[in-house]
């Protein structure tokens, strides 16, 4: 064996620390945040409901963060599978505010266009828009144009549960507007303005 | 009479009209008057957090402004749904914990000649203006007909307890506060150790299967401890338990039939309401079993002596559960 | 140079907690304006009103007082008094027409060198934004000592 | 026989109870006239400035100067009896510490006059003030111009002794006057300059015959309010009794009478500031942890800055509220 | 007080290398003070590299020998770290110490501020108020009072018990004061000790044996230290000597009336609520002193009016029912605190079901379990008092390191948790799980028993663990608890079912630890546990001189540990008995008593108990040795009557118009 037949190692920054992003993560978070506190104990992902689901437990998620791995963190699915249960902000050892870091991710995951199931992304946002729209949402809306996208071959299933709540009235045909529309329409146009300057 | 300010939230006046209509139907009795806050807008459930923060924030807050600018001499803002309710509440702590973003929100409310202070409203969720404020002995006061021989499993869901900012309830995880307002009802209240596990949340629009199993835990789980029905302060748990409960058993290949009612309609029903003005008939999963075993007039049965503790103990004693002073207090206001 | 206000703020501090914070403050290099000129109580139960008003006298735009977190005070309750004295004296110096945020209480532990530093910057900043306070500027001579009274005071012609 | 030494008292801003204390005395005071010339005591005798210029320097034994420098003339005055006289002695609370006269420290000068002559009190419709100089056919004549701030006598000129009280006791000028007396008959000898005359070196509470305990108040009470316990110190029962940081001398008059002590000796041996000790004092028997529970229980002091500087302002380490010393800074940069 | 500016001062500007140098202009500063401050008396100000070198010291001393300096102003570096130096050094030279002074222009000004002009100028202003103030500094000396040698030692555990005995074998007299019936405190109820595995009760008996019969300790179990007054040397201590209906000269300790009694109690204490014991009793077999106790709330005489089974067994009459509390007082020149701590309360973290399901145990529960003297014999069995589980997990961490309940680390918990996890692979042969955060094994032999454990089999998961359930998903979860937890390393969530749940619960500050600490006049961390002096430096002593703490009341530890801090307390114990006197600081208050009105403004406020009010004279005293110089009494004297030295009104009020003069003075200001 001859030295040249050994790959050379792979320098560690190969790929571009991004040493900022837990910082950013942070500032982009509502209250504080204390991500910069997480022990790597895992009460987050033995916690969570729906960790089955996720690609990385949250706790890892925090370690990518931590080792600004921007593209890997922010293509995972685990923001969007949290159902913001808290169980796991209880019970963080740290008071890491995990729920809220995850909403954090998903809007940086947005922005970046980062995500690869574009399902949960397009919920949000599709509800958002009704609400946007209206000042309230509309689950007609929202589940139909949801499922005729994501889920066509589900939908004939989701038909009896569908007809159920109409025939029920417990769904609208039609969505309820609020009457001072265009003020939530200014007061939304501003915060975006506002966030645009962050 | 206590005033309110009440913000209902979107789903009161769809999917879960029925908590709306046995919310109105109790509210008289208890003395409860609440006062709906004029033009509210949706809370962007747990969706328009993950989009853009200050908008978000500016959504909810728009609620808050308009409920400040509403109380007159109340300064308790209640929702009975639990994510407006966590929002608002959010809202209202973050702002303050996070005075940056105090401060943007409210610049973005001023574009539409609104503001807020954080900290000027007591944001509180139905359950725990009815458990704490009118209290239990006072609600107990109002059944004419104890749910005697109904068997509940009592189910709060996530985002009543938790995160929990005012500390307000009992516990993070097996708070007190539900089965004991349901016993103050008369019912049989089973020890549901899943009471505050999820529902699924908005898996069930994003990935059903997660969701599905999610459900598929919670109704087994209430199934084995022989509960009658589930009792749900939320309209989300509601929905996804009761309208998604079909298609988990289709997924699943299981036969649960598990009825999911708002614990203001056992209210109701206690205080001798009429089912129809509760918004009975109006869950997919039918309530019939309920109503028919509330039917049989049966007098209470007198409950069997608690049996001698044996002479000689078996095996080795049991620590004594812990009682929080906030519990003790409680459980001394129901007399059953 | 700018004319830009540089305020004279005095601090008293105790000898346990506060004054040891303003140390770690110092050994962990953490940096705040050179406004604030500290003195070391033994306790912050020590604080005489009496020092914070002979300071506003003799020129200082603001006072700030430190002490150990109620419950941790070294002499085990000391920093209560401080804290009912700094209230009285603030509703006093208010009738005499002073800006309720001129004089300040913290607390501070001695691990707390870097919240130590941020109060102090704060308190800077927040007395930068009250402005001068004209109590004994402007050369007029304030509350002088016995010796200078002696010197000063001549038998007018 | 040789000539009897001179002696002579002025009248400053103060309200005239000091010269009705020295009248009485009764019979003592004419131990004053027989080993005195009385030179110069405007408010018993006609005497004339220029007279007293006129004189020789130091040639005056004694001056009792009571009242605070309010105005030019004041201050003209006390330097010139300073001048003429051997010993100066700041008689009674005005010229120690500026006692009532100097609560008009609190505000700007120029709002004392307004108020005088332009509010409720004066019916003023053409807006008349006083002006400090006046053409008359006669020639400019002047009235005195009124000084930012109340001084007291120290603060102008070099003082030899102090006698506080407001006025000071009978009882108190006739000791003083004996021992002046015995040091002209070399009886005695004075004490040594800036001695505190005619007062004890204790406090109030030192010659009160009241019950006294460990303090701790739970409340303040105006004296009003209330029925004191005629045996108890008035501080425990609640009432802002100054006694405890006011100078001796007086026999505790007023706690004797059943009324808190209001200060009017002055602050106790070597107190740099008098409403600091109290405050001081005050504050550490409060029975409060929590910063609420403080406050509530301070709610109690009324009118803290007149509670412990009323008779205090001017002789204060402060001096003068803000607004005054504001206009007194501008003042003396004039000057300067 | 100045005398007719008769004050010579020298001061001195250290440039700590380049530590202050590097952004003060010393040598400007130390030129301004000497012609600037001329008229406030210095006479000579220097600058040099270090002054606390020993060259820079012999500068000070030179100057005071040969220049007849009377004070002495030292700008450097923070008092806390060189005042002693400075104060030595004026000492060697014959000036008083007390009349050094020093001004901190290292942590206060160069370490924190970065304009060179504006620092230079804040360490003049500060140089300024150290020579003001220096001025009004008078020579002290410290007071000395002599040393009661007998000692207390307050809780009869591991630590008290080896400070009692290392005094009482140097041959002074020690009183134990333990709350319970008898020593041994939580080491009597372990089985074996980490690492090593030794039978606790076989190291810790014949030591509670040796308390119990040694002539030089009183020993007062079943008692309780209600009053403590006096200072060090000197402490009058007030011990509540609880009735145990017991006349403890006629009992034999035979056992009769334990076997007699008819009444079955939980054991809560010593077996950790998993035994019985009787009404009428002593803990354990081995209890020192082996005389029962009566639980009289629990007792059928007491409860019925009817039984005395004990009195009618006692074969020496030895039961007293009329027996009542006794007060003893005795005096002591120094204490040793030892009052261990209180175990968390599992029940607290719900998620982990303790006091809900049967079969998660704490930490004391299994110490009990596995004791052949427990209420199993050694057993490791599930609740039913039978089965032996086939599958354990043990749960590192619980209420430790977590902000939700306590963030300390408990110390003791991961080799506890080892030491389980062998045990239970000993005597079941189970399948053992360890749940950790961090593997904490670092002290002598620790990790070692860590690769026995490994080598073991038992299967360890990092993670700290979300749950404990009892709702299965799973067929194989059926019946079973199930641990749910992300396996860390693994990055996934796992649900592992065992048949018993071990908590490894931390250690938590007694419950009345506040109240004991203000007892005897010492405080508490914001943890709980009680604040030594220095953390490194003096982690025995405490701020109130002869006042001593040991083992965990300090902060948790283990066993060696524990012991080596009793050890090291009855060290310093002895120390100060053998110096017969002791100096205190003679930073104090006093009273003028000519100026004292007898208002009794202060009589509440001291919390050493040093106020004393004396109703005959109508005036208040100050006892210098009790007091502790905080000032809070200076400054609360309505009347000026009160002075306090060291830190007088005159030296602070100089000090502030020192620090003010430069912008008062523009002359001064000048360079």
């Amino acid at each position: 064996m001859t030295d040249q037949m050994i790959a050379p190692p792979i320098p560690i920054q190969a790929q571009g620390e991004d040493l900022t992003l837990l910082e950013e993560v942070a500032s982009r978070t509502a209250g504080v945040s204390r991500l910069e506190m997480c022990i790597q104990c895992g009460t987050c992902g033995g916690s969570c409901p729906s960790a089955d689901a996720m690609d990385h437990t949250p706790r890892m998620l925090f370690a990518m963060l931590r080792a600004g791995m921007r593209q890997e963190a922010l293509k995972s699915n685990t923001p969007w599978i949290c159902v913001s249960c808290y169980h796991c902000v209880v019970r963080c050892p740290q008071e890491v505010h995990i729920a809220d870091v995850m909403y954090t991710l998903k809007s940086m995951a947005i922005r970046a266009k980062l995500y690869r199931d574009s399902t949960a992304p397009d919920f949000s946002q599709t509800f958002v828009g009704m609400v946007e729209e209206y000042g309230r949402s509309f689950e007609l809306g929202l589940a139909s144009q949801h499922y005729l996208k994501h889920f066509p071959l589900r939908l004939p299933n989701m038909m009896p549960m569908g007809m159920g709540m109409l025939s029920k009235k417990r769904m609208s045909l039609t969505p309820k507007r609020i009457k001072h529309i265009n003020q939530l329409k200014t007061i939304l146009k501003r915060a975006k303005e506002l966030e645009a300057e962050q | 009479m206590t005033d309110y300010l009440l913000y209902p939230g979107c789903s009161m006046e769809t999917s879960a009209r029925a908590y709306y209509d046995s919310l109105k139907a109790i509210a008289g009795p208890i003395g409860l008057n609440l006062k709906e806050i004029d033009d509210w807008n949706c809370c962007g459930a747990t969706e328009y957090l993950g989009i853009s923060l200050t908008p978000a924030y500016a959504l909810i807050a728009r609620n808050l402004a308009l409920a400040s600018n509403a109380a007159n001499g109340t300064r308790t803002l209640v929702a009975p749904c639990s994510a407006c309710y966590l929002n608002l509440a959010k809202a209202d702590y973050y702002m303050n914990e996070r005075p940056k973003l105090g401060q943007m929100v409210n610049e973005a409310l001023e574009a539409g000649g609104l503001s807020y202070t954080p900290g000027s409203l007591d944001i509180r969720h139905l359950l725990d203006v009815l458990v704490y404020d009118i209290g239990l002995s006072a609600i107990e006061k109002k059944v004419v007909q104890p749910l005697t021989n109904l068997r509940v499993a009592p189910y709060l869901g996530c985002m009543v307890p938790r995160p929990d900012y005012q500390h307000r309830w009992s516990d993070h995880e097996q708070p007190i506060e539900l089965d004991l307002l349901l016993k103050a009802l008369g019912a049989q209240v089973i020890e549901f150790p899943l009471k505050t596990e999820c529902c699924g949340g908005h898996m069930t629009q994003i990935g059903p299967a997660t969701a599905f199993e999610m459900i598929r835990r919670l109704i087994s789980g209430a199934d084995e401890h022989e509960a009658d029905v589930m009792v749900t302060v939320c309209p989300m748990c509601q929905l996804n338990l009761d309208g998604y409960q079909g298609e988990a058993n289709r997924f699943f290949g299981t036969n649960y039939h598990m009825p999911i009612l708002f614990f203001t309609q056992l209210m109701g029903l206690a205080f001798g309401i009429d089912p129809k003005e509760l918004g009975f008939g109006l869950e997919l999963v039918s309530a019939k079993n309920v109503l028919d075993t509330l039917g049989i007039k049966a007098p209470p049965e007198t409950p069997p002596a608690p049996p001698r503790r044996p002479r000689k103990p078996e095996g080795l004693p049991m620590p004594k559960p812990l009682k929080r002073p906030k519990v003790e207090e409680l459980e001394k206001e129901v007399t059953q | 140079m700018t004319d830009s206000f540089e305020p004279t703020i005095i601090g008293f501090t105790c000898n346990w907690c506060s004054y040891r914070a303003a140390d770690l403050a110092g050994t962990a290099r953490i940096k705040y304006p050179p406004n604030v000129r500290l003195i070391r109580l033994m306790c912050s139960g020590r604080l005489d009103p009496t020092f914070v008003f002979k300071a506003l006298a003799n020129g200082a735009d603001g006072v700030i007082i430190t002490g150990c977190h109620p419950g941790e005070c070294h002499y085990i309750e000391q920093n209560y008094k401080a804290l009912r004295r700094f209230h009285l004296m603030k509703r006093t110096l208010q009738g005499l027409g002073l800006e309720p945020g001129r004089v300040k209480l913290i607390w501070a532990s001695a691990a707390e060198g870097a919240k130590f530093a941020s109060e102090i910057t704060a308190f800077v900043e927040e007395i930068r934004a009250l402005g001068p306070l004209h109590w004994g500027k402007n050369g007029s001579a304030p509350s002088p000592t016995v010796e200078a009274v002696q010197e000063k005071v001549e038998v007018p012609a | 026989m040789t000539e009897k030494p001179k002696f002579a008292m002025y009248w400053a801003a103060s309200c005239g109870g000091c010269e009705i204390a020295v009248l009485n005395i009764h019979e003592k005071i004419l131990d004053v006239d027989a080993n005195f010339d009385v030179v110069f005591w405007p408010v018993a005798m006609d005497a004339k400035y220029k007279d007293v210029e006129a004189m020789e320097d130091g040639s005056i034994l004694l001056t009792l100067f009571n009242g605070g420098i309010r105005n030019d003339e004041n201050e003209h005055i006390a330097k010139l009896l300073r001048k003429k006289s051997k010993i100066l002695v700041a008689f009674g609370s005005c010229a120690n510490e500026g006692c009532i006269p100097g609560l008009a420290n609190l505000s700007d000068s120029r709002e004392i006059v307004h108020t005088a002559f332009n509010t409720i009190s004066t019916d003023n419709p053409h807006e008349i003030y006083p002006m400090t100089s006046y053409d008359v056919p006669e020639g400019e004549i002047h009235i005195p111009k009124i000084l930012p701030v109340l001084k007291t006598l120290d603060q102008v000129v070099d003082v030899d002794y102090y006698m506080p009280g407001c006025p000071p006791e009978s009882h108190q000028i006739a000791a003083v006057i004996d021992l002046v007396v015995d040091v002209l008959h070399g009886k005695a000898e004075l004490p040594p300059k800036g001695t505190v005359i005619g007062a004890g070196n204790s406090t109030v509470c030192d010659e009160c015959k009241r019950t006294r305990n460990v303090k701790t108040i739970k409340s303040f009470q105006r004296i009003w309010g209330v029925a004191p316990d005629p045996s108890l110190c008035l501080l425990e029962q609640g009432i802002p009794c100054n006694g405890p940081a006011t100078r001796s001398g007086c026999n505790a008059r007023c706690p004797t009478a059943g009324a808190q002590c209001i200060g009017c000796y002055g602050p106790a041996e070597g107190v740099a500031d008098y409403g600091a000790r109290l405050i001081s004092a005050f504050a550490s028997v409060i029975d409060a942890k929590d910063p609420q529970e403080i406050d509530r229980i301070l709610d109690g002091l009324v009118d803290p800055t007149g509670q412990f500087y009323r008779f205090n302002l001017a002789g204060s380490l402060l001096k003068a509220a803000v607004p005054a010393w504001k206009a007194e800074s501008t003042h003396e940069k004039e000057k300067a | 007080m100045t005398e007719n500016n008769q004050e010579k001062i020298g001061v001195y500007v250290c440039h700590c290398g380049t530590n202050i140098a590097g952004v003060v202009n010393v040598q400007e500063v130390a030129e301004w003070a000497a012609s600037k401050l001329k008229h406030r008396g210095v006479v000579i100000a220097r600058e040099y590299k270090f002054m606390c070198s020993s060259l820079g010291q012999e500068l000070i001393e030179k100057d005071i020998k040969e220049l007849g300096l009377n004070r002495v102003v030292v700008a450097a570096c923070s008092p806390h770290l060189h005042e002693k130096t400075f104060r030595t050094a004026c000492a060697n030279a014959g000036l008083n110490p007390f009349l050094c002074e020093m001004v901190s222009i290292r942590e206060q000004v160069s370490w924190v501020h970065t304009d060179k002009v504006a620092a230079t100028a804040k360490a003049k202003a500060m140089i300024a108020g150290g020579v003001e103030r220096v001025r009004y500094n008078s020579p002290l000396e410290p007071l000395m009072v002599p040393i009661n040698p007998a000692t207390l030692v307050v809780g009869g555990g591991i630590a008290g018990i080896q400070s009692a005995l290392e005094i009482a074998d140097a041959g002074h007299h020690v009183y134990m004061v333990e709350r319970e019936p008898s020593i041994g405190g939580h080491m009597a109820q372990f089985d074996k000790t980490f690492p090593t595995l030794d039978c606790a009760a076989c190291i810790l008996t014949p030591k509670m044996v040796s308390v119990g019969s040694h002539p030089n300790i009183t020993l007062l179990t079943w008692s309780e230290v209600e009053k403590v007054e006096g200072y060090v040397g000197n402490f009058t201590v007030t011990v509540r000597k609880k009735a145990r209906k017991i006349n403890e000269e006629l009992c034999t300790g035979c056992g009769i009336c334990q076997e007699k009694c008819p009444k079955k109690v939980i054991d809560n204490v010593y077996e950790a609520g998993l035994g019985y014991r009787k009404a009428i009793y002593t803990p354990f077999p081995q209890a020192v002193p082996n005389r029962p106790v009566m639980d009289v709330e629990n007792c059928t005489y007491y409860e019925k009016g009817t039984c005395k089974a004990c009195e009618k067994f006692c074969p020496t009459n030895a039961i007293d029912f009329d027996q009542q509390d006794e007060i003893l007082n005795f005096e002591v020149g120094n204490i040793v605190l030892a009052t261990g701590y209180d175990l968390f309360d599992a029940r607290r973290v719900t998620n982990y079901g303790y006091g809900r399901l049967p079969n998660v145990f704490t930490s004391l529960e299994v110490e009990r379990l596995t004791n052949a003297a427990g209420p199993t014999t050694g057993n490791i069995v599930l609740r039913d008092g039978k089965t032996v589980p086939k599958a354990v997990g043990i749960i590192h961490c619980v209420g430790s390191r977590d902000r939700n309940f306590n963030n300390y680390c408990s110390v003791i918990c991961c080799m506890q948790s080892l030491k389980f996890a062998h045990l239970v692979h000993e005597r079941t042969g189970a399948t053992v799980y360890n749940f950790y955060i961090d593997m904490r094994t670092a002290f002598k032999d620790y990790d070692e028993f860590y690769q026995r454990v490994l080598e073991e089999g038992t299967l360890f998961v990092r993670g700290k663990v979300a749950e404990v359930s009892d709702v299965p998903r799973t067929e194989r979860e059926k019946g079973k608890l199930i641990i749910q937890v992300e396996d860390t390393l693994v990055g996934k969530q796992r649900r592992i079912p065992v048949d018993m749940v071990i908590l490894s619960t931390g250690l938590e500050p007694r419950k009345d630890a506040k109240e004991v600490a203000k007892l005897f006049g010492i405080s508490c961390s914001v943890n709980g546990w009680f604040i030594e002096k220095h953390p490194k430096l003096d982690p025995i002593a405490t701020m109130t001189e002869g006042i001593y703490i040991a083992g965990c009341a300090q902060g948790p530890k283990d066993i060696p540990n524990s012991v080596a801090q009793g050890a090291a307390a009855s060290a310093r114990v002895l120390g100060k008995i053998e110096q017969k006197q002791i100096a205190l600081e003679p930073i104090r208050a006093s009273v003028i008593e000519e100026k004292c009105s007898g208002c009794r403004i202060c009589n509440g406020l001291c919390p050493f108990n040093a106020i004393t009010f004396h109703e005959d004279r109508m005036v208040t005293e100050i006892n210098p040795a009790l007091c502790q110089g905080c000032g809070t009494c200076v400054a609360a004297c309505p009347a000026g009557a009160i002075t306090g030295t060291g830190f007088s009104n005159d030296q602070i009020m100089a000090q502030i118009e020192g620090l003010l003069m430069l912008n008062v003075d523009q002359e001064l200001a000048v360079a």
